[in-house]
């Protein structure tokens, strides 16, 4: 508790020492939350997303959506793998681990693979993954899986817009996270 | 210039104002006309329907009275227009059609003079000539310039100059002042050949899409160069109550106008569809 | 008993006549790939029995009843938009003039009164070497029996000097005459 | 130690202009590793090339994190400039900061922020990034080309011609395929045996060329540059060393009546025969099922008269083992089975004969000597009938696809039968007329206006017999009528179907097929005529139906991308492939089915448990095979396959530097 | 005391394959300390056979004590109920045994007894457990439908343990070709949906919130002791990710975060592949509902991918030889993970 307070009350800096700046922030979100409204405001909290997207499609419809110039919030950071067949489901609960708000899987549209079939298995595997996440208690909001090809640029921007509107929706994750105080 | 005149049965009774407005301009435009002597019907449509050697013999005839004369000849109306053109062609093209065309006649037909309508005749001289030989322009008057189809169709034959999108008489107008419009029906049939017939439904729907079209481009007249396209569109407009008709004028009534002839002068009066109101307005009926 | 029409009996009976067509119009109905351009830019389509398009049909099966037992090829107003748009280069007109000229041989006019519009029209021609348009009309009417057909129209004409109430002489009318003469003589 | 070195590139004001480039360097400096920062303003030019590779000598480093535009665009570059200087091009990362932040980001304090979080997930990844190289393996340069049809004779020939054995396998005991059978090809009329009988003769004569004919493939293991291929080499029963080929023995064979499958059961043939006058090679074999010898054990005739003694009763099918590096399969096509058409009567009535029969009968040295005739009265048809689409586009009893040939060789038969009989009227019934290739649609046009074919509109309903006539009834749907049509002779074009047995072939040789048993090209537009497996191309049909110039021109780029294979003595390898840990491995070969390249396989190791020796399986990658998709990573439960250049472990660096 | 003839049947078989030196060993159980508590049994002397029992209390899954012999050449045998058998099913298709090497000893199993639960629903006073119990163990297959004790009638079903109540097979699946059936098959089950998802179903009413409290609160009392991956038939691999050092996916820290990533990994790795042996919930400390979550992804994939097929017998093997005919079948055998139809659902665009 004395923790806590202490970074509620003081700078941003000092609290992401002590805390490192994705809990910091979460507690900076919180602190803005009307319970804790008798707390100085400080940073507003943002949210974090992380987007696996595959070389091949995604994140060559990222970089169109690039030379484009069509913009979508700075929320997200993009993880490049060749496939999105090589997205192990555990990588996602690291990154909730770890601290993202929201998270996104992105690759080629069935049928379009690079590698053939690569993106078949990341189907199967992440309509299960995703109810399971569900099932534990994550909001249906957080985790993503799309298929975007190198040629939409605009479906990029347009998703990375969503899904950041319906994360900062949802509030900082608070499932599957490390140092959190359980009640 | 001096060509030969062939008015063609229409230009002696329906069409008479084209021929007292078309021999005006000319003079104006320092073209002098020599009818044809003893001229004869072109046959138009009937006889083509009936036979088709029939329907070269009588526009032959009076090519070949051109001929005689050593003369090109002009046609006004754009049917007969058509047919001499047509023929002339195709007694080029056929030697033994010639053969047979030039037993019918009983004369030999030689082919040497050349056809033009009445509208490339005028742009022949200029549209230059038009300009300075303009007195009072014919500002602000907004325009439709309606080719109807046997000016420009068979295109292969005619050679007009977009058979889809033709322009020559829309110049020869801006030559004069006005301001021809843009609009989609220049070329659509106007459905004058059963004008007569009991299928007059037709033409009045035909007629009126033609209306509606150059009204919503923003024309207040329509302009044509054909005797049977003119009587058609003046007499077969209906107008619902209320709503006044577009006027019909042939090219050579606006360009008389321009060149300072008076309505009457120019035979204005005689339509169906009163051509003189317009042109009241904008001050320009009375010869200056 | 088959509703169907046999193509192989509709060519045999068919061929000659397609053949006639061919020679009269100078036009290979076998050209056309059927479209439809015609159709969509004929401004009498609407009004027609069959479609321009169709008349090609049934003379590329040899279906002579079909070709010859219908309006449009009557109602077609020698536009020629359908031979400016084609993309085969036929003639379609032409094969309806073909068409009229052997339906009026063999006594098959479906449209009667079009058809007498055209014959008075060159009587008249014949007559007096131009037309002369009030008694084309008056003829008409009464032939069609549709005496008072524009009547209402009659007297402002008239006034405006737009009708003669005599023909107009020409010398070149026993010309014409002959020519008609000489056409008729060569006719089979 | 790690010593990274950082460049933030400014491109211009591209990046500089949106992201505070100072402030992501001096970022940069405190994170875990990194001894070296700066920003420059064009990191891809030749001074900013120079620059990093000054700082990689000067500064000891051991890995580089460039800030830039999308590695998609000068990965390359700067992996090459690493090079230069000294260290492993792998140890290189790319945080885009360009398309994925300054172009689609205001410039604010965020976006700057963004830009650090990337630099720092690039510093994470690259700490753990390993030296890693291009691979090599050596090419076999010898090719093998599946089928001695068109396609098959081409690629084989142009391999060949490259300086390259080839070894061509034909399963029949002539090669020709499909095309010896046709009688002209549109759009010119060429004569089909004429163009293609010297090939035939070519490819049999060239002294690179092996040809095995009456041999199929049945097995196939190995790679790209290293495939080895079991043939077998169907018993002739004529020792073809000994054979002149004169002739003799069928002239003498007692059994004649048996149907020819070349002439389309419309001739026959003899129990000892070559498919047709012009095969290549130009020997018999005999046909145990009908050969009297082989069914009574009397006989012996073609013995008793070959001068050569060639007949040998006894002979076995052979096996023959192969190494080739690169397979060009080539294997053709089946014609759909027009009988399941109970409608029209294929199979009832002799006078409804396919396409193909209508190839033979109008052939000058088909069963017929070339005259049109009916089967059943061989009487000249007048009129007849062509239908066409009988399978294709039709998804209730046929094919969805289009057959693509069947408009063009309706069009040519139309021709054909006009100018063999005269007064004949041929009637097509058709969908639509597709004639997309050169010449074509002119060949068609021709086809109604000289020849007088009378298209029709429409699908056939019914078939049925009236008299010696068989009734056609349709629509003409132009017409909006029923029509009939008492035809002489109707002929159906069938639709081009995958072999029969195509599943197995691409099986064995293993590579995908689709729906229809065509096979799989690996791009659709990019790589048709590679597949998914190195080293084997698609050529003719067998891939999708196509006529004869697609046919030759896709066998001439098969041929094409064999010849750039053997053009090197080895092969270089994407160094970024799955690796097993076979320590960790347990075997369980999971990975196996999602692996598109079929580049895992188990293998047999050898270790110490307990101080036994002992041996058990793992998997294994092949790097010569593998394309790096990771999809294996995925599978595994146990981790223990893992992807150079993406590693778990470099994944999840990056995740965590991100989310810091 | 009486030898049920399962029993019998079992020992006679043991012995002879012991003696003939068919199999280095035979696993099977032998009574325990405690009446209605048998163990797992490991007879490599053919006079050792006769420790072998079988009775209603043998539910300990015998499966993955196979893997203890993967180094080796010799055979050895194994008593199979069904559960046991989709587990050496499983186990064969991961490559990890072959079948080849495997005694299959099919018992039909109708559903096996929870001591504690019969003793409660017969009453037991703390005290008279033992003789009890030992009256119900010594019959291979106590009453159909129930048995008396301690005067009491006793239901079947309130002895059963929970995974017995959701058993959906009973025997051995048939693509294992057993090489002796020591029993008759015993009757198909169905249990109802509610049997088998009921808390599956009751969860997923929760709101998303309420879940998450339910499975932090689970989750935050795990210890992180791995008894239940380490009973579990199905973790096979020889070396598991979650002890792998070097890429340290799972964190030291016993905390929440990592024992959901523990939890969530072994959900993902079992899912499809779970067999319902229910071992992992007897073995774990804290009573953690794990085949909930197991279940709940074995119902998902088989909504989404259709039923989980196991390979059918290879026809003709039996003059081949069992085993080899059953392993090419059972080698082949795939995760649902691992293959994929053109047709799956999509809800991704």
């Amino acid at each position: 508790m004395s923790i806590r307070a202490a970074a509620a009350g003081s700078q941003t800096a000092e609290a992401e020492e002590v805390l490192g700046p994705a809990e910091a922030r979460r507690q900076a979100h919180q602190a803005s939350q009307p319970a804790a409204a008798g707390a100085p405001a400080p940073q507003a909290w943002e949210p974090l997303i992380v987007a696996f997207c595959c070389n091949w499609c995604s994140y060559a419809g990222a970089d169109l959506a690039g030379t484009s110039r069509l913009g979508y919030p700075p929320n997200v950071r993009v993880i490049r793998v060749p496939c999105s067949g090589r997205v192990n489901p555990l990588f996602i609960v690291k990154a909730f681990q770890s601290g993202a708000d929201g998270v996104l899987v992105a690759g080629c549209h069935p049928g379009d693979c690079h590698y053939s079939t690569g993106n078949y298995f990341t189907r199967r595997r992440f309509l299960l993954f995703r109810r399971l996440l569900e099932f534990i208690g994550v909001e249906p909001g957080r985790f993503h899986a799309r298929w975007i090809s190198g040629s939409e640029g605009p479906k990029f921007a347009q998703v990375m817009t969503e899904i950041t509107q319906e994360v900062r929706r949802l509030g900082p994750n608070r499932m599957l996270r490390d140092a959190r105080d359980v009640q | 210039m001096k060509i030969a005149y062939y008015p063609g049965c229409s230009l002696h009774s329906t069409g008479i104002e084209y021929d007292l407005s078309g021999r005006r301009v000319c003079q104006d435009l320092d073209i002098e006309l020599q009818e044809l002597p003893d001229w004869t019907c072109c046959g138009a449509s009937s006889a083509h329907v009936t036979d088709h050697v029939l329907a070269l013999a009588l526009p032959a005839r009076n090519l070949a009275l051109a001929d005689d004369l050593g003369l090109d000849v002009t046609a006004p109306c754009a049917a007969c227009y058509n047919r001499l053109q047509v023929t002339r062609h195709e007694l080029a093209h056929d030697p033994k059609l010639r053969q047979e065309v030039e037993e019918l006649l009983g004369r030999p037909y030689t082919g040497r003079a050349a056809v033009r309508s009445l509208v490339d005749l005028v742009a022949s001289v200029g549209e230059e000539a038009v300009r300075q030989r303009t007195r009072r322009p014919l500002r602000g008057l907004k325009v439709a310039a309606y080719y109807g189809c046997l000016l420009v169709r068979p295109a292969g034959i005619l050679q007009p100059d977009d058979p889809e999108n033709p322009q020559g008489l829309d110049r020869i107008l801006a030559a004069a002042g006005a301001e021809p419009v843009e609009w989609p029906f220049k070329t659509e049939c106007c459905g004058a050949s059963f004008a007569l017939t009991d299928h007059t439904e037709v033409v009045t729907r035909l007629v009126a899409q033609l209306v509606d079209g150059a009204q919503a481009a923003g024309a207040e007249a329509i302009v044509t160069a054909c005797p049977l396209c003119h009587s058609n569109l003046d007499m077969r407009q209906e107008t619902a109550p209320g709503a006044t008709p577009l006027p019909v004028y042939y090219f050579t009534e606006l360009l008389g106008i321009a060149f300072g002839h008076s309505a009457a002068e120019l035979g204005i009066g005689k339509h169906s569809i009163d051509g003189t109101q317009l042109l009241a307005q904008h001050g320009w009926s009375q010869a200056v | 008993m088959s509703a169907a029409t046999e193509l192989t009996r509709a060519w045999a009976n068919g061929a000659g006549f397609v053949r006639e067509v061919e020679r009269l119009s100078g036009q290979k109905v076998a050209s056309c790939y059927q479209c439809g351009k015609c159709t969509a830019g004929c401004p009498m389509a609407a009004d027609m029995d069959v479609a321009p398009r169709q008349i090609l049909r049934f003379l590329q099966l040899g279906l002579q009843e079909e070709a010859l037992n219908n309006s449009t090829i009557w109602l077609c107003a020698s536009c020629m938009t359908c031979v400016a748009r084609c993309p085969r280069e036929v003639d379609l007109p032409r094969i309806m003039d073909a068409l009229r000229q052997i339906a009026v041989r063999r006594g098959r006019v479906k449209e009667r009164r079009v058809y007498l519009f055209h014959r008075l029209f060159l009587a008249g021609v014949r007559r007096g070497g131009r037309l002369d348009e009030l008694r084309l009309v008056l003829g008409y009417n009464l032939r069609s029996g549709q005496l008072f057909k524009d009547a209402a129209k009659a007297p402002a004409l008239f006034l405006k000097g737009k009708i003669r109430v005599l023909p107009e002489k020409t010398s070149g009318a026993a010309e014409v005459q002959q020519i008609f003469a000489r056409w008729e003589a060569r006719k089979p | 130690m790690k010593r990274i070195g950082v460049f933030i590139c400014w491109c211009g004001s591209n990046i500089a202009g949106t992201v505070d480039v100072e402030k992501v360097a001096e970022a940069a400096r405190s994170m875990p590793g990194v001894v070296y920062a700066t920003d420059y303003k064009y990191t891809c030019s030749e001074p900013g090339q120079q620059m990093i590779k000054d700082a990689i000598r000067e500064q000891h480093l051991t890995g580089v994190v460039i800030g830039s535009c999308s590695p998609r665009m000068h990965e390359k570059t700067f992996r090459k400039t690493v090079e230069s200087a000294g260290l492993n091009p792998y140890l290189l990362e790319v945080a885009n900061l360009r398309e994925h932040c300054s172009w689609v980001h205001p410039r604010e304090e965020a976006t700057t922020r963004k830009a650090i979080d990337l630099v720092r997930a690039a510093v994470a990844k690259v700490a753990r990034n390993h030296p890693l190289h291009q691979g090599h393996i050596p090419v076999e340069k010898r090719a093998l080309v599946i089928g001695g049809g068109i396609a098959g004779i081409q690629a084989a020939l142009d391999i060949a011609e490259s300086g390259y054995e080839t070894v061509l396998v034909e399963r029949e005991p002539s090669i020709g395929g499909r095309m010896a059978q046709l009688d002209k090809t549109f759009p010119t009329l060429d004569c089909s045996a004429c163009i293609l009988t010297p090939k035939m003769v070519d490819v049999s004569r060239h002294d690179k060329v092996t040809l095995l004919t009456y041999s199929e493939v049945e097995k196939v293991e190995g790679y790209i540059g290293n495939f080895t291929v079991t043939v077998r080499r169907k018993a002739a029963y004529v020792d073809h060393s000994k054979c002149t080929g004169c002739g003799l023995c069928m002239e003498k064979c007692p059994a004649k009546k048996i149907p020819s499958e070349f002439e389309m059961s419309l001739g026959r043939r003899t129990a000892i025969y070559r498919p047709f006058p012009q095969a290549v090679p130009n020997k018999p074999v005999i046909d145990r099922e009908h050969c009297l010898k082989f069914k009574t054990g009397k006989c012996g005739v073609c013995a008793h008269f070959c001068p050569r003694g060639a007949i040998d009763y006894e002979q076995q099918d052979q096996r023959v083992t192969l190494h080739v590096g690169a397979i060009v399969v080539a294997t053709g096509y089946d014609l759909f089975d027009p009988a399941l058409y109970s409608e029209y009567g294929y199979g009832r009535y002799p006078d409804v004969i396919t396409g193909l029969h209508f190839e033979r009968l109008v052939n000058s040295s088909g069963p017929t000597g070339g005259h049109i005739v009916r089967p059943s009265d061989h009487k000249e048809p007048k009129n007849v009938v062509f239908i066409q689409c009988v399978g294709s586009r039709d998804e209730a009893k046929g094919v969805s696809y289009c057959s693509k040939i069947c408009c063009m060789y309706t069009a040519k038969h139309a021709i054909l039968l006009a100018e063999h009989v005269p007064g004949a009227h041929p009637y097509v019934f058709y969908m639509d007329v597709r004639t997309a290739g050169k010449g074509y649609e002119e060949f068609y046009k021709r086809a109604t206006e000289e020849f007088g074919a009378t298209y029709i509109r429409g699908r056939v309903s019914k078939v049925y017999p009236r008299g010696d006539k068989l009734v056609v009834r349709g629509e003409d749907t132009l017409l909006g009528k029923p029509v009939e049509i008492e035809a002489d002779l109707v002929v159906l074009a069938n639709a081009v179907v995958a072999r029969h047995d195509a599943a197995e072939v691409a099986r064995s040789v293993g590579f995908s097929y689709d729906g229809h048993h065509f096979f799989t090209e690996a791009h659709p537009k990019l790589a048709p005529v590679e597949t998914n497996t190195a080293g084997v191309f698609l050529a003719g049909v067998c891939q999708g139906p196509k006529d004869i110039p697609e046919t030759v021109a896709q066998a001439s780029a098969a041929a094409a991308k064999v010849v750039a294979l053997f053009s090197k003595d080895q092969m270089a390898t994407n160094p970024m492939t799955a690796q097993v840990d076979p320590a960790c491995c347990a075997g369980c070969m999971l990975c196996e089915p999602v692996c598109p390249y079929h580049a895992i396989r188990p293998e047999t190791i050898q270790e110490r448990v307990g101080g036994k020796a002992i041996s058990r399986q793992v998997a294994s990658v092949n790097e010569g095979l593998c394309q790096g998709c990771g999809a294996c990573t995925a599978a595994c439960r146990t981790g223990c396959i893992d992807l150079k250049g993406y590693t778990h472990q470099q994944i999840l660096a990056e995740v965590e530097a991100l989310c810091l | 005391m009486t030898v049920n003839a399962v029993t019998e049947k079992l020992r006679q078989t043991a012995r002879d394959l012991l003696q003939s030196g068919q199999v280095g060993v035979v696993i099977g159980f032998e009574d325990g300390r405690f009446p209605g508590q048998p163990r797992p049994a490991f007879i490599r002397r053919a006079e050792d056979a006769d420790r072998l029992v079988w009775n209603a209390f043998c539910g300990a899954n015998l499966a993955k004590y196979v893997l203890d012999y993967r180094v080796g050449d010799g055979k050895i045998a194994v008593v199979a109920k069904g559960c046991d058998g989709a587990a050496l099913a499983r186990i064969i298709g991961d490559q990890q045994f072959p079948r080849q090497r495997l005694v299959v000893l099919a018992v039909g199993c109708p559903g096996m007894l929870d001591a504690g639960r019969v003793a409660d629903a017969a009453g037991l006073p703390d005290g008279a457990w033992d003789a009890a119990l030992a009256q119900v163990a010594a019959a291979a297959e106590p009453g159909a439908d129930g048995f008396e004790l301690n005067g009491k009638p006793v239901s079947r079903s309130a002895g059963l343990r929970p995974q017995c109540v959701r058993c959906r097979q009973p025997n051995v699946p048939a693509a294992l070709e057993p090489d002796v059936w020591l029993s008759e098959p015993a009757p198909e089950r169905h249990p109802s949906p509610d049997q088998l998802y009921g808390d599956v179903a009751a969860l997923e009413a929760m709101s998303v919130e309420e879940r998450g409290r339910f499975w932090e609160e689970a989750f935050s009392r795990c210890l992180r002791c791995f008894a239940c991956r380490n009973v579990c038939p199905v973790c096979d691999c020889r070396e598991c990710v979650l002890d792998d050092a070097q890429t340290r996916w799972l964190g030291k820290a016993v905390n929440l975060a990592e024992n959901q990533f523990f939890h969530l990994t072994r959900a993902m790795h079992v899912a499809g592949r779970c067999v319902g042996c229910g071992q992992c919930e007897e073995a774990c400390p804290v009573g953690l509902p794990l085949t909930v979550l197991y279940r709940k992804l074995s119902h998902d994939l088989e909504e989404l991918f259709g039923p989980v097929e196991m390979p059918a017998p290879q026809e003709g093997k039996a003059a081949a030889g069992a085993a080899e005919g059953a392993a090419a079948g059972l080698e082949k055998a795939e995760w649902a993970l691992t293959r994929f139809r053109l047709n799956d659902p999509d809800e991704f665009d």
